[in-house]
């Protein structure tokens, strides 16, 4: 692409960019028409109602997304396979050697506590797997120094925890099948959504959570140990 | 939705019975099993030859029944896969089948749109009995390219030039008649195609008179005689459509006997220019009689069949254009037998070396047998005409008037080449151009076409981005702009 | 809710997806997994055929989680998606069958399974930002099994395919916001009765932007250019998926949104029109100058998907049946045709440029009349179902006043037929000098490919086939 | 007017991510310009969701006004959809520099035509 041809393509692209934004200053902005809050709360029980939405009303959505991650672990580690990481040719100073063993098991209680939160406030099981990944790759850098074996959880393994929790993810939609005769169902199955706002309630949601923030989690780790040092 | 199958059960149940379509199958399956037992005779050929050569002779002798479209469409199909199966079984089957295929298969995908078109129109898939209505254009190339017309027509010389003869022979007879049936069939009459036809006669007579070897020579030939049949079948006169139709008939005749002719004296005389063969006439009378017959017929000598028709065909056509081309076609085809059969029959002179002692190349008392009787039915075509297409407005070849009229033009051809011969060649060769000069042009231009597309595909990803870029700026500003 | 059949659409995706943990599971124990992965078509198929008698008469349509559309995601189980899963499922189990590579089989099967379960879902789908993640499954998985050839055509082969694919996707996503931002749903049936009433023209820039990311994706011209160079450099099991799997999941996708928005449609109709006039003859001369088996059949898939859209966008009710059935018919025996260039392999070559392609000394008949099959149905010769199909679209399409389309799709076959003829005669030609150490013989029959030529000679029953199209396509524009 | 910045920044950001696709022959700079065109559409998502006045769609009290919460959770599918995206672009510019020894996508010409 010659400069001229990319610059008028890109002036294109930004003369239908404001007679979109232009039109959109005319339309009126409301808030939540659906009033989907008060809905959530009765129908899932879930105070957090983005969560609500991932893993109650489009829970196939994030079974999908889920199946994305995993897909992608599983073809980054399939594309670069290696044995070990070595990572920096520098030493790292005692301070970081040591800090990160003090932070790591912070780290994962939060990212297990975002997860768990996930229903009830702000987080989820997407954020924690987040979090809980980046425990993973904070221990590998710092400590894959000078071709040390680097993997927190051994390759197999990972998977093995991949494929578990996609068993997992498929077996609770399917007893929602069983008992609701919809695939993922919830607050139809019977299970109690207990009060609002508890740790215990809103059915289904927390173990989606759960399971998608195990997954996400491995997910992420795999797929950046497998680009370290590429 | 009367589909495929539902169309050919129509097709067999009422079959097209209209005179002049009876008269061209017959005409058809007569001379296919007259050039299959020639070809029989002649030399050894493979089961799969064989099966191409009945499937392609059958199916042209069927064309004419079929009452619609799809069936028309799938047995103007198979005569094309016919034709496909024999030139498989050539030595050559790679270079002849890709000059003769895409042509065809062209040809096969216009009829197909254009029968589309007129189903668009008339909702019914039956052929109309006055012509199409719709999608003229479309199947008029179909056709032309099937009757091999001039601009049209370089799948039939270049393939016709490289079979072996005996193949020669039978591709000779179906092919192009299955194209001007088309026409006939297919397209209202008109002075547009009456004058096309006077045109492609004489100009193809032209290309013919300047050729120094047999078969394109040959090629040319049916190309001219294609001409006269355009200009009856594609006339709005019902007597030049008859004229025509008898036209259609002649040629298969007197053509495939030419072409055996040929088959028989090429490896006899060992030579396929037209100047160096000699001797023809001291070697094999039969051979002799069936040449002169052959000439005599396509020359519209009277009493022979091609007088009949021609004279028809100069009496009842509707433009006067049209009758002027034709008589000038008509003497350049004298002129340029009388050459044929001066330098490989009559022209005395020492004789070449003989080839006839080479084994497997003796003429073979059957196949001459065969040009016998194809002369005799030449002679008979003419002299009982109405025996073979009882719709004829004329009984016979010889009436005393006729006869001394009938021979004119040919004789002033004949004299023609003794006494001009030389310069009309010269001027031929330095006006025509090569039949193949436009088309080679046609090709370079496309090939240019063709790598330019090409490259302009360079295998770099973020050109093919701007392109997805400014296809969809394209759809956004349709949405934008149209109502 | 009355039990488990009317969830049915949704199992069509959950069993391919289940499929993927228990490849893995049986996999682990040494089991192989090409009985796993066959017995997930097996189970899919039987549910469909079972389900499809009752979406004969009306569709089933499902909410998954039992949440109703515009809150929750609805499945439309149709006489459409039936046909189009049934065709795809078919050329999944070939893909199956005719892997016999070892290495790497596993992971090539799980991502079959990805691709399949994201097929499925692409067809099944009502809602559009389900179709956006469906989109990125099957197209994730699509540039995975490209690569997975691990060799460096594979690899620019699949990144030029990744960087258009993402291009896609992020136009599906802009156009995907600007419904929702317009009309407030993200369901296809409440989009189709809200879209008129969306004032200005976002809405309509909206929904020309998923359908560019979708041509994208059907690779029309001129959107087209990545599709050969991604299938030169992937295996032949792959392309045969590309072509015929991903190619007719987008396409079914592109026809619920284009039925789903008939005023967008009309008005796009002669942009549309061009757009696959303009692919069916790019598409056919570029086929006409390749110098390699795929790509040239990446080409001619451009054309042939040029055809679909063709009659798709002239807006007739039996025009876009006919298309239908000829994108299904194409996917069969494009598939087919590359299934069919394995065999090429087996004659120890690597190279698939056409003077240097043959056909292995073994079964080297049934080859020959198996591509001979093929490609008679793909130039449109009559006695196959390649003809039918493309008979019918010639005639719907000129039926629906676009004469110069339909001229355009009978001349497609004239030239089809120079490309196809110098591939046949080249595969035909015995005694390759250059070809000097004849490789491993191939013990393995190719019927899988015959079970495909076999279908081709369903010509027969073309009335009924286009039919059942044709049935779907009135229940597609009812129900919507 | 936070409105209008926003959409502004949206625009813009598109703007840049397609001229970079267009005129950046090194990869990882492409996967990049994919990264900044993913921001723009997550921008406009949560644009969408936007109103004046409205909380954070986390349940205190059911009377209050919430921004929409759909918007929300297709951004968060997208954005993870997209980082797969872009550890698989990672991946095989790695595997293509090992293969092709550049990471210029204009040296990708084995396949062309």
């Amino acid at each position: 692409m010659s400069r001229i041809s990319a610059t008028l393509l890109v002036s294109g692209i930004i003369v239908f960019g404001v007679i979109v934004a232009y039109e959109l200053t005319l339309m009126p902005r409301t808030a939540d028409p659906l009033n989907h809050a008060p809905l959530t709360l009765r129908d899932t029980g879930a105070v957090n109602a983005v969560s609500a939405i991932l893993f109650d009303y489009r829970a196939l959505d994030t079974l999908g997304e889920a199946t994305v991650i995993l897909m992608t672990a599983t073809v980054v580690a399939f594309l670069t396979p290696r044995a070990k990481a070595s990572m920096l040719a520098v030493r790292l100073s005692s301070i970081v050697l040591y800090g990160v063993v003090i932070l790591l098991p912070f780290i994962t209680i939060l990212g297990i506590a975002v997860m768990a939160h996930g229903h009830i406030s702000p987080g989820g099981g997407f954020t924690g797997g987040v979090i809980v990944a980046t425990s993973t790759v904070f221990y590998a850098v710092v400590y894959s120094v000078g071709g040390q074996q680097s993997y927190v959880i051994a390759p197999a393994a990972n998977k093995l925890i991949e494929n578990t929790a996609m068993t997992a993810f498929i077996g609770v939609g399917l007893l929602g099948l069983g008992l609701a005769g919809s695939f993922l169902a919830n607050a139809q199955t019977g299970i109690p959504l207990g009060t609002p706002g508890e740790l215990l309630s809103a059915g289904t949601i927390p173990v989606l959570n759960l399971i998608s923030g195990v997954k996400v989690g491995v997910g992420l780790g795999i797929i950046v140990m497998s680009l370290f040092l590429e | 939705m009367s589909g495929i199958t539902a169309a050919l059960a129509q097709t067999v149940n009422t079959p097209y019975t209209e005179p002049g379509a009876v008269f061209v199958s017959q005409a058809i399956l007569l001379f296919g099993l007259l050039a299959l037992a020639f070809v029989a005779l002649h030399t050894k050929r493979s089961t799969l030859w064989w099966v191409g050569a009945v499937v392609h002779v059958g199916a042209g002798a069927l064309l004419p029944y079929t009452a619609n479209m799809a069936g028309f469409f799938v047995i103007w199909e198979l005569v094309t896969v016919g034709a496909a199966i024999v030139l498989v079984c050539e030595p050559d089957a790679d270079g002849l089948l890709r000059r003769y295929l895409p042509w065809q298969l062209l040809a096969a995908a216009l009829l197909l749109s254009g029968f589309a078109l007129q189903f668009a129109e008339s909702g019914s898939i039956a052929l109309p009995a006055a012509g199409v209505t719709a999608g003229r254009v479309l199947i008029g190339i179909a056709v032309a390219i099937k009757a091999a017309l001039m601009p049209l027509h370089l799948w039939m010389v270049e393939t016709y030039v490289r079979v072996r003869p005996g193949t020669a022979v039978i591709l000779s007879a179906v092919a192009t008649k299955i194209g001007v049936f088309g026409v006939y069939r297919l397209l209202p009459g008109s002075i547009t195609l009456e004058i096309l036809g006077g045109i492609i006669a004489t100009v193809a007579v032209l290309y013919a008179l300047r050729q120094n070897r047999l078969r394109p020579f040959l090629a040319f030939h049916i190309i001219s005689q294609v001409g006269y049949m355009i200009a009856g079948v594609g006339s709005a006169a019902a007597v030049a459509q008859i004229a025509g139709l008898y036209h259609l008939g002649n040629p298969i005749a007197y053509k495939g006997l030419l072409f055996m002719v040929v088959a028989l004296m090429v490896p006899m005389t060992g030579t396929s220019n037209i100047y160096s063969t000699r001797g023809m006439g001291r070697r094999s009378f039969v051979l002799t009689v069936a040449a002169i017959a052959g000439a005599l017929s396509i020359s519209g000598v009277p009493p022979f069949n091609g007088y009949i028709s021609k004279s028809l065909l100069q009496s009842s056509l509707v433009s006067p254009v049209a009758v002027h081309l034709l008589t000038i076609a008509g003497i350049g085809t004298a002129l340029s037998f009388t050459k044929f059969l001066w330098h490989g029959f009559l022209r005395p002179g020492p004789l070449p070396q003989a080839h006839d002692v080479q084994e497997g190349l003796i003429v073979k008392t059957g196949t001459r047998t065969i040009t016998a009787v194809l002369s005799l039915l030449c002679l008979l075509m003419g002299l009982y005409p109405r025996s073979f297409f009882a719709e004829l407005p004329v009984s016979t070849g010889i009436t005393g008037q006729s006869f001394l009229s009938g021979l004119t033009w040919p004789i002033a051809g004949a004299a023609l080449f003794f006494i001009l011969y030389g310069p009309i060649l010269r001027v031929l060769l330095v006006t025509l151009p090569g039949s193949n000069t436009v088309v080679s042009l046609l090709r370079s231009a496309g090939t240019r076409g063709l790598q330019l597309m090409q490259r302009q595909h360079s295998g770099d990803i973020r050109r093919y981005l701007g392109w997805a870029v400014g296809g969809t700026l394209l759809l956004w500003t349709w949405v934008v702009l149209a109502p | 809710m009355n039990g488990l059949f009317t969830e049915l659409p949704v199992l069509l995706i959950v069993i391919p997806l289940a499929g993927v943990p228990v490849l893995y599971f049986t996999a682990r124990r040494g089991l192989g997994t090409a009985l796993p992965a066959l017995a997930v078509i097996l189970f899919v198929v039987i549910l469909l055929s079972s389900g499809a008698r009752d979406a004969m008469h009306t569709p089933v349509v499902t909410a998954a989680g039992g949440w109703q559309p515009d809150l929750g995601i609805g499945l439309q189980f149709d006489l459409l998606a039936v046909a189009a899963m049934l065709v795809t499922s078919l050329i999944v189990a070939q893909a199956i069958l005719s892997h016999d590579e070892t290495s790497g089989a596993q992971h090539f099967r799980t991502l079959l399974m990805l691709l399949y379960a994201g097929s499925n879902g692409l067809m099944l789908t009502q809602d559009l930002f389900n179709a956006y993640v469906f989109i990125e499954i099957t197209s994730i998985a699509s540039y995975a099994l490209v690569a997975g050839k691990q060799d460096r055509g594979g690899f620019e082969s699949a990144f030029k395919y990744v960087v258009m694919g993402s291009f896609a996707g992020l136009l599906v996503l802009w156009g995907i916001a600007g419904l929702y931002l317009t009309t407030g749903t993200l369901d296809i049936q409440s989009l189709a009765s809200r879209f008129e009433a969306a004032p200005g023209a976002v809405a309509s820039l909206s929904a020309a932007a998923v359908i560019a990311g979708l041509l994208i994706k059907l690779g029309q011209v001129p959107f087209h250019a990545w599709k050969a160079d991604s299938l030169s450099g992937a295996s032949y099991t792959v392309s045969a998926l590309l072509s015929g799997v991903t190619t007719t999941a987008f396409f079914v996708l592109l026809l619920r949104v284009l039925s789903a928005l008939p005023s967008l449609t009309v008005s796009l109709a002669p942009i549309l029109t061009t757009i696959a006039g303009l692919s069916i003859i790019t598409g056919h001369l570029m086929a006409l100058r390749q110098p390699r088996y795929s790509r040239l059949l990446a080409y001619s898939s451009v054309a042939h998907v040029g055809y679909g859209l063709l009659a798709v966008s002239s807006g007739a009710v039996t025009a876009i049946a006919a298309g239908l059935f000829h994108i299904l018919v194409h996917a069969i025996m494009k598939s087919g045709l590359f299934f069919l260039g394995r065999s090429f392999l087996h004659t120890g070559n690597r190279s698939d440029r056409l003077e240097a392609i043959v056909f292995p000394e073994q079964h080297r008949t049934l080859h020959v009349t198996l591509y001979v099959l093929l490609a008679m149905s793909m130039i449109g010769i009559p006695p196959v179902l390649g003809f039918t199909s493309k008979w019918y679209a010639v005639l719907e399409t000129a039926r629906a006043g676009y004469d110069t389309g339909a001229a355009l799709i009978a001349l497609g076959g004239a030239v089809a037929l120079v490309y196809y003829l110098r591939v046949g005669l080249q595969l035909v030609h015995r005694g390759l000098p250059e070809l000097s150490s004849p490789g491993p013989a191939s013990k393995r029959l190719p019927v899988p490919i015959a079970g495909t030529a076999l279908i081709l000679l369903l010509a027969a029953f073309s009335d009924r086939l286009l039919g059942f199209c044709v049935l779907a396509v009135v229940q597609l524009m009812e129900t919507v | 007017m936070i409105v209008l910045t926003i959409g502004i920044t949206c625009i813009a950001l598109t703007g840049i991510g397609i001229y970079g696709l267009l005129r950046r022959t090194h990869m990882i700079r492409m996967v990049l310009c994919f990264n900044i065109l993913e921001a723009a559409a997550l921008l406009g998502l949560v644009l969408i969701a936007y109103s004046p006045d409205a909380r954070s769609p986390i349940l205190r009290a059911a009377t209050d006004a919430h921004v929409l919460p759909l918007p929300h959770a297709l951004a968060l599918t997208a954005i993870v959809i997209g980082a797969s995206l872009t550890a698989l672009m990672l991946t095989l510019i790695v595997r293509v520099h090992r293969s092709h020894g550049t990471v210029l996508v204009d040296k990708l010409k084995d396949w062309r035509g």
